[in-house]
């Protein structure tokens, strides 16, 4: 592995756009470090690697990092991302998305592109608000907390990421927190290694917006919170349901095989070319 | 030369394809769907990809990665899609995404009524995205046209790096013609002006002598940042006025400053044309025959097959000696708000039908004749 | 994760250490200008190598404690530290990279 | 790309296939207007409206056919006007030239708006020659050119075999057989019907 | 129960929409005599009931019922009941969509309506494709099979709608075919008297697109297939993976007690009025 | 009367809470979002609801569920989020559904740059849906203003059955003024007109001598039907031309025939002027300050409170005896457009300015004194 | 449910029934302007009551094998048909009630 | 609605607070603004910049003061310039009238534009009187109120106590004690400040 000056030196774009824009101690930043990690250890080509964001605090992350990268719309990260995909089958492509991008407004393309189960790296930066817009209410906001936009407390139920994405179809599913950020670059080594969409869903609560709303303290304490209130799965289902309230389970969900997009279009294009049935 | 019984549709899928493009994302809707049909049969024989996307916002979004990606890319839809593909426009304007958008009209406004056909989005096709932007429009009134101004819509969008819009017709569209389709050698395919720097070198969106920075494609060595955010020459987000302001100048410019290439008309007996007839779409060909009908008069005939940017020297050419400008037009009165601030709002006479059915020569005739 | 359950167990460990030189040890750096003081580092390392300093950055009071555990490098935002390994006989660079989350295939 | 133009439409002939969904007068048009393009070495534009989205009642198909360009592709003043349902003939007797042509399919319509009328019970002769209504349009297209001549009878059987679905060429072309075979003999028993001027 | 006849008088707006548009042996036609038998049934007074649709041959619907009748646009048709629904929480709404609609463009809106377990009853009418603009590709569309999009044959995974609203977080689940009407018509009522959001999904394969293209027979034919391959829960519990494969299944799969989002809502208006805190 | 030092954004939130608003609907945005958070706050005070949706797509769809359902409704949004309610703003026509749709203006295309100001959206507010439709928008110069025209808007909206756009800037909705805001007793409030005829006589989309039919609300006993194609006046699906022309030119005449109620403008020494200035929004405070810096001259100022339908009458009476018109506007020229139409091309002078800063008093100034 | 499972068993009955009057009688009206002739009815009445008339639309042609089972009715996509009851002693309309699939509370 | 106005702006005072988000700069405006507005009487405007979506870099909170009604909204030509970091400085000094008053806080800017200028360790002010880096915007404010007089004591310390967050108050409010010293501290120094003409 290389040295973290090593990293700094080869993956960020250091020279210009550092410190970024991030609060200080969000947790962006860490799971920016686990991503640049991850390629360095598979050895990737950074000419082989293309990231592409939303809008939020997440979506900033682009800006920072030496790949081909792309900032797109709040919501259609994905759907940019399958268009580079279809066009560039060779390119590993890291999708970055908050919670509010990936599933408020970006909800359909969500569920769509782990349908079609296409092989891009998606990586939700979930800190149960909409931090770049100053804290509102996101849908992975839990019931009953704060928000700029729930004065009087959330009364929705949240998502459940990891299972949305598993019912509909993703090939590979996991959940950890910036707390266990070595944990969280593995499934992100995970992802990119997998021929499909997998989706990581990184948990890293905005202290700034969210925390300061519920009072959770400094980013020191909703630090702490992750290492205490997170569980991994193994040990999530030997607990009762009502221990697992509020609990992160981290783990995978889904490692499985399942036939890829792009290589089942080129299946088209061989038989087409072939005279196939149009 | 291959000659065949084409409709609209089809001959625009056809032409994308001889223009090079290898990307189709699309949704299907009324009536546009053919275009999207043909893609999908066509596409894979030549190693193009045609994906069918969740909804239109999805579909520009991959038509805009996929053009990132190197490909010619297109999406084809009608009015309702083509107002959910305004977020997108903005951002293909915004980031310098060559591509192309059909939008086949139908009548409007809302669901409407989409099995008719209607001139309406002409206006929106200019205005439809928030934020000060140039757009590109044009317009076939024919089969042949069809084929031919996508390739245009290729070639204008490569050359200039920006989003150009097709703004079909239901009767174009649909319409059956023979047509004769010129051979890959007769075409002109323009491709994009790619870096001829080091990937170090590069600034995707530097000041350059024809206003139009070359674009590297995604996995081609050059790693460079595309934003929907105000950026500086390098890509990257910036506040700076003066960044602002010269990509803001520059994006205008590089449109305006070409509106002789870009502005294509047919102008017919417009020399000393006393009465001029300014028509684009299925209503050109009405006031085609309208023209010829009253040809004792001095009636001159402009067909706009260039929207946008306007093309307002052609129209003040052509207006220059007429008393009266006679805009049909299946909305209630588009582009005649253009040519009234061009020419003085007390001699265009507006004839405007948006109920469906096409205007008829007559009714362009009895403009030309009326006597105030 | 087997890395990653191995750093749930660091904020326990004891604040001052007993033994004053850990067999892995490691050279800490931090970049003022990049850190903007979130305090991770300070509360978060093992070994309490760090002490907020009065400009509000993290300064490194005990680097003699530190392990290279890496702990503070993966979890600083803003990539303000960086920690080489001191080669102190064999324990070098091959236990520096058994840190990473390696994926298995 | 300006180009000036002044040659005029000259020599047009306005065909409308009128009936309701599902009667093939949409295709039957497309076969018209090829037949004339393709293999008769004409010009034909051909357009269509239907209903809402997919399907639904009313269902038109014109034709204008021309040695020279066509400008207006829709029918101003129909030279022929064929009318498969009650609804169509109601609705579209009206734009037929005073000496145009109107044929009806009295299987469906009963009350013509007109005696200048050439009544054929194209269904029921659709029915008898190949046992499916759905070819009724083929025995239409088989009336026209027997009495207009605005199409040969090969380029329309070329035509038909082209565009029908595989498999139901033969059946169709029955039909068409069928739709010549009676304007024969109308044509025998001495109608008067005005035929294209310059065709 | 009413007869036929007082049915169609009293929920048919009979006089002047008849006959429907829907292609001969449509099966959309048998889901809305399901729907106003099961309001009849349930004694609903027709001025508290409100039909909602998006666009698509399913969504032609509501033109023919004589309740209070929204055709909306593509997708939308949960929000705009969202809606309407917060502002008379009195009514009992019915919306109708297609697949495409559904799943499709409205995708997004599905699945958070879902999560927000808003008390509206979502019928979607799942025939496979996208009947109304002529036979493409739907998100349900079951891999391999054409479409006018897909000569080439579909390579997409279909969305099992049911466990995606399940997933989300609703109330009641169940999926049920119009050869089945009458257990159709069982799982509606059931829904509109659940408080919260209840999904049923009607299988009716159009056989104009989806059944031409894919050679799949007549109406009759594709009403036989819905009978002959189409199985209860219970049994498709007993049978093993691979001879489930391609069966409908039908049945309840979720009916649950979750708290109704009007009824939260009320409670802030409770407290807001209160002076509780903002 | 309550004094208070507040924020365009909020005067906004309290403008519709006066005016009898009682349903949002959003998602969040900068700069609108102050809008929506007050909302929450102060909405269920009054048994009101307020719900963030999924996006903006959802956020239009559910305000227009609710005023069908009876409640006065409204959304807010900015640039991107406009663009995506684009679809939704003609269904509203269609419908002839009352709905306000605040959109604070930043500045774009694309995501741009999201905390500065802007006047780009103007255009977009009146063509940015596909197929011909009416628009009324309305633009506030200072926070007594956000209040007073977000009542004029729920005003307008429920008289003519039509969504109404209010169309905000980032400075207008982020500034502070102290304001005095009216008693409820003291501001005229609207409510749409109710049928008065039983269920069975009665026709949603009738023609009425006001050309605006009373509108049911579901849930009162009127169970009708609505839909975003072409209808009847029973409001049910038509192809009929004559059913299509009687609704298309009934929805342009409510709002055209009725510009007098509509266009609200201030004049500021225009009588006699010889050099005319017109602006709206944030820039028209520049505008005014520029005014009364060259009062030596004969300088006078329209200000545009209704930007759409265009207060057409307003600046020709002003324009009258002007040689020179000057439009100062934070875009490149998007109002300019229409008085340029007015009143001839020449004696236009635009200040237009695309970068997120105000246009200056003096830049005004500089346009009014310049000597060509 | 338990409605519906019953109707997937009236295919397989015979189609000629051998009881001439059943129990509960049927009787049968077809509204020709409806109906648009897509065959359920014929197809699927388990007592073959119809057969397809020249015109297009099912015949009534067995009316007295009618159970009023409610297949065609329920199942007829243009509510075309109706089923009356034939009150034949006492199995009238409450048995025709039953068939609701109704909710249970 | 329409309405003729000829009152001009007079008494115009410009104010202009600069600095980096995080300072409290908008906040310090807004307190500046309504001690103004609601409890001296006067007219104010307050407007703001700030980076991109929710925060970032630089930040600026103008304030306009008037007895007149106020037209354009934001800064001219200031009459008080306060900058809280060496960019703002940097930046904005242009702006400031001739006999405009620049304030810098010295513990953050190390080259003033000018020689004309008050240099004060705002912030190290405020972490000696409250220990609470935060708080210098208030001890900005009340430099403000004591040099300038634009707005009273009690105005201001009443603005401070309705806008600050629950439970600082008293903090808040020593924190202006603390600027308010130093600007009497100043004031018998003898410094050349030029004041407002006409308020
Ligand atoms: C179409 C559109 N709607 C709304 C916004 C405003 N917006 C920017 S970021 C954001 C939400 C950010 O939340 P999330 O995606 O969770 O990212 P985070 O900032 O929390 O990382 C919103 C609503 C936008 N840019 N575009
Ligand atoms: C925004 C938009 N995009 C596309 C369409 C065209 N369109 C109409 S119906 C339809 C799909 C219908 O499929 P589905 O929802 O499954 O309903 P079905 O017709 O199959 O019942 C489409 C794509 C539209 N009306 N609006
Ligand atoms: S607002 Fe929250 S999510 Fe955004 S940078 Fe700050 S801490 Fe991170
Ligand atoms: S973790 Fe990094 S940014 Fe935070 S205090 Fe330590 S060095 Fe500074
Ligand atoms: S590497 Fe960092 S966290 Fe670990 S002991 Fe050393 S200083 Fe502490
Ligand atoms: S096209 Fe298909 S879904 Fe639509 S009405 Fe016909 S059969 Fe039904
Ligand atoms: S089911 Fe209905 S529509 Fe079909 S044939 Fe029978 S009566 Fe006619
Ligand atoms: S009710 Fe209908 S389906 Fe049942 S037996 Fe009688 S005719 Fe046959
Ligand atoms: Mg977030
Ligand atoms: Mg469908």
């Amino acid at each position: 592995m290389a040295t973290q000056r090593q990293l700094i030196y080869d993956y960020l774009r250091h020279k210009k756009k550092f410190p970024n824009i991030w609060c200080a101690g969000c947790g962006i930043g860490i799971v920016m470090g686990a991503i640049i990690r991850a390629v360095d250890d598979l050895g990737y080509d950074k000419n082989q690697v293309a990231m592409i964001s939303g809008i939020g605090c997440s979506g900033r992350m682009p800006v920072y990092l030496d790949f081909y990268t792309m900032h797109t719309t709040h919501g259609r990260a994905l759907s940019f991302a399958t268009g580079l995909k279809l066009a560039r089958p060779e390119l590993k492509i890291i999708v970055v998305m908050g919670d509010g991008d990936a599933l408020a407004i970006g909800g359909n393309h969500f569920i769509h592109t782990a349908r079609r189960n296409i092989d891009l790296t998606a990586i939700v930066i979930n800190n149960a608000t909409y931090g770049m817009t100053g804290g509102q209410y996101s849908p992975t906001t839990p019931q009953h907390m704060l928000a700029t936009t729930a004065p009087y407390g959330n009364i929705e139920q949240d998502f459940p990421i990891c299972e949305l994405a598993q019912v509909c179809g993703a090939a590979f599913v996991a959940r950890s927190t910036v707390y266990h950020v070595e944990e969280l670059q593995g499934y992100i080594e995970q992802g990119l290694e997998k021929k499909g969409f997998a989706l990581i869903e990184a948990v890293s609560y905005c202290h700034t917006t969210y925390g300061r709303l519920n009072r959770l303290g400094s980013a020191v304490d909703m630090m702490r919170a992750l290492k205490e209130n997170s569980i991994t799965r193994q040990a999530a289902e030997k607990l009762p349901p009502e221990e697992l309230q509020g609990k992160i389970v981290r783990g995978i969900f889904v490692d499985r095989e399942v036939p890829e997009y792009t290589e089942l279009y080129q299946k088209i294009i061989e038989r087409a070319q072939s005279g196939g049935k149009a | 030369m291959r000659t065949a019984f084409l409709q609209g549709n089809e001959a625009c899928a056809y032409g994308a394809l001889a223009a090079g493009c290898r990307f189709f994302a699309g949704y299907p809707i009324t009536p546009s769907t053919t275009i999207a049909e043909t893609m999908a049969r066509e596409l894979p024989k030549v190693g193009g990809v045609f994906i069918q996307m969740e909804d239109e916002i999805a579909s520009l979004a991959a038509v805009l990665g996929a053009s990132v990606g190197g490909l010619k890319a297109m999406t084809a839809t009608s009015g309702p899609g083509f107002s959910l593909m305004q977020e997108h426009i903005g951002y293909a304007v915004m980031a310098e995404i060559p591509c192309v958008i059909v939008d086949v009209q139908r009548l409007g406004p809302s669901t409407g009524q989409p099995t008719s056909p209607s001139q309406g989005d002409v206006m929106q096709a200019r205005w439809g995205t928030h934020g000060d932007h140039p757009i590109i429009a044009l317009s076939p009134t024919s089969v042949r046209e069809c084929f031919d101004l996508t390739v245009t819509a290729f070639n204008l969008s490569e050359k200039y790096r920006t989003p150009v819009i097709l703004l079909m017709d239901a009767v174009v569209g649909h319409m059956r013609e023979k047509v004769s389709l010129p051979a890959p050698e007769e075409l002109e395919v323009i491709d994009r002006a790619r870096p001829n720097v080091p990937p170090e070198w590069y600034f995707p969106y530097e000041e350059t002598a024809s206003d139009v920075p070359p674009m590297a494609n995604f996995g081609d060595g050059f790693r460079y940042h595309i934003t929907g955010l105000m950026h500086d020459r390098a890509g990257f987000p910036t506040q700076r006025l003066d960044e602002i302001n010269a990509w803001l100048t520059r994006i205008f410019r590089k449109i305006d400053a070409h509106v002789d290439d870009i502005a294509i008309t047919e102008a017919i007996n417009v020399e000393h044309a006393r009465t001029l007839v300014i028509a684009y779409g299925c209503t050109a060909r009405a006031a085609k025959e309208a023209v010829y009908m009253c040809r004792r008069h001095r009636v001159g005939l402009l067909i706009l097959k260039t929207l946008w940017p306007f093309p307002k020297d052609q129209v003040l050419v052509a207006a220059h000696e007429a008393q009266r400008v006679v805009v049909p037009e299946m909305n209630m009165g588009q582009i005649a708000l253009e040519v009234e601030r061009l020419v003085g709002r007390s001699k265009v006479r507006r004839v405007r039908r948006a109920d469906g059915e096409m205007i008829t020569p007559q009714e362009i005739r009895a403009a030309i004749e009326y006597k105030e | 994760m087997q890395a990653g359950e191995e750093s749930q167990a660091v904020e326990e460990a004891p604040p001052e250490t007993t033994k004053p030189r850990p067999k892995r040890r490691g050279k800490v750096t931090v970049f003022d200008n990049w850190c903007k003081g979130c305090g991770l580092c300070v509360a978060f390392c093992p070994r309490k190598v760090f002490e907020l300093g009065p400009e509000g950055h993290p300064v490194v009071v005990h680097e003699e404690r530190c392990t290279a555990c890496n702990w503070c490098v993966y979890h600083c935002p803003d990539f303000a530290i960086v920690v080489e390994l001191v080669e102190d006989g064999e324990q070098e660079r091959k236990t520096g990279q058994a840190v990473g989350g390696r994926v298995r295939r | 790309m300006k180009k000036e133009t002044t040659k005029p439409g000259i020599g047009r002939y306005e065909v409308r296939l009128a009936g309701k969904g599902g009667q093939g007068m949409i295709l039957a048009g497309r076969i018209l207007a090829e037949a004339v393009a393709l293999y008769d070495g004409r010009n034909a534009v051909q357009t269509q409206d239907y209903g809402p989205e997919a399907r639904g009642g009313a269902s038109k198909s014109e034709v204008i056919i021309s040695d020279g360009e066509i400008y207006y592709p829709k029918v101003m003043n129909a030279d022929l006007l064929v009318c498969m349902s009650q609804e169509a003939s109601d609705r579209y007797y009206y734009d037929l030239k005073r000496d145009g042509l109107l044929i009806i399919d009295s299987t469906n319509v009963d009350r013509s708006p007109t005696t200048r009328v050439v009544a054929v019970p194209i269904t029921e002769l659709a029915v008898k020659a190949t046992g499916r209504e759905i070819t009724a349009a083929m025995v239409a297209l088989g009336l026209i050119c027997g009495l207009t001549k605005i199409v040969s009878e090969e380029a329309l059987e070329k035509a038909i075999r082209s565009l029908v679905p595989k498999g139901t060429e033969e059946l169709n072309v029955k039909a068409m057989h069928a739709g010549l075979e009676e304007a024969k003999r109308l044509l025998e028993a001495g109608l008067p019907i005005s035929l294209p001027r310059e065709l």
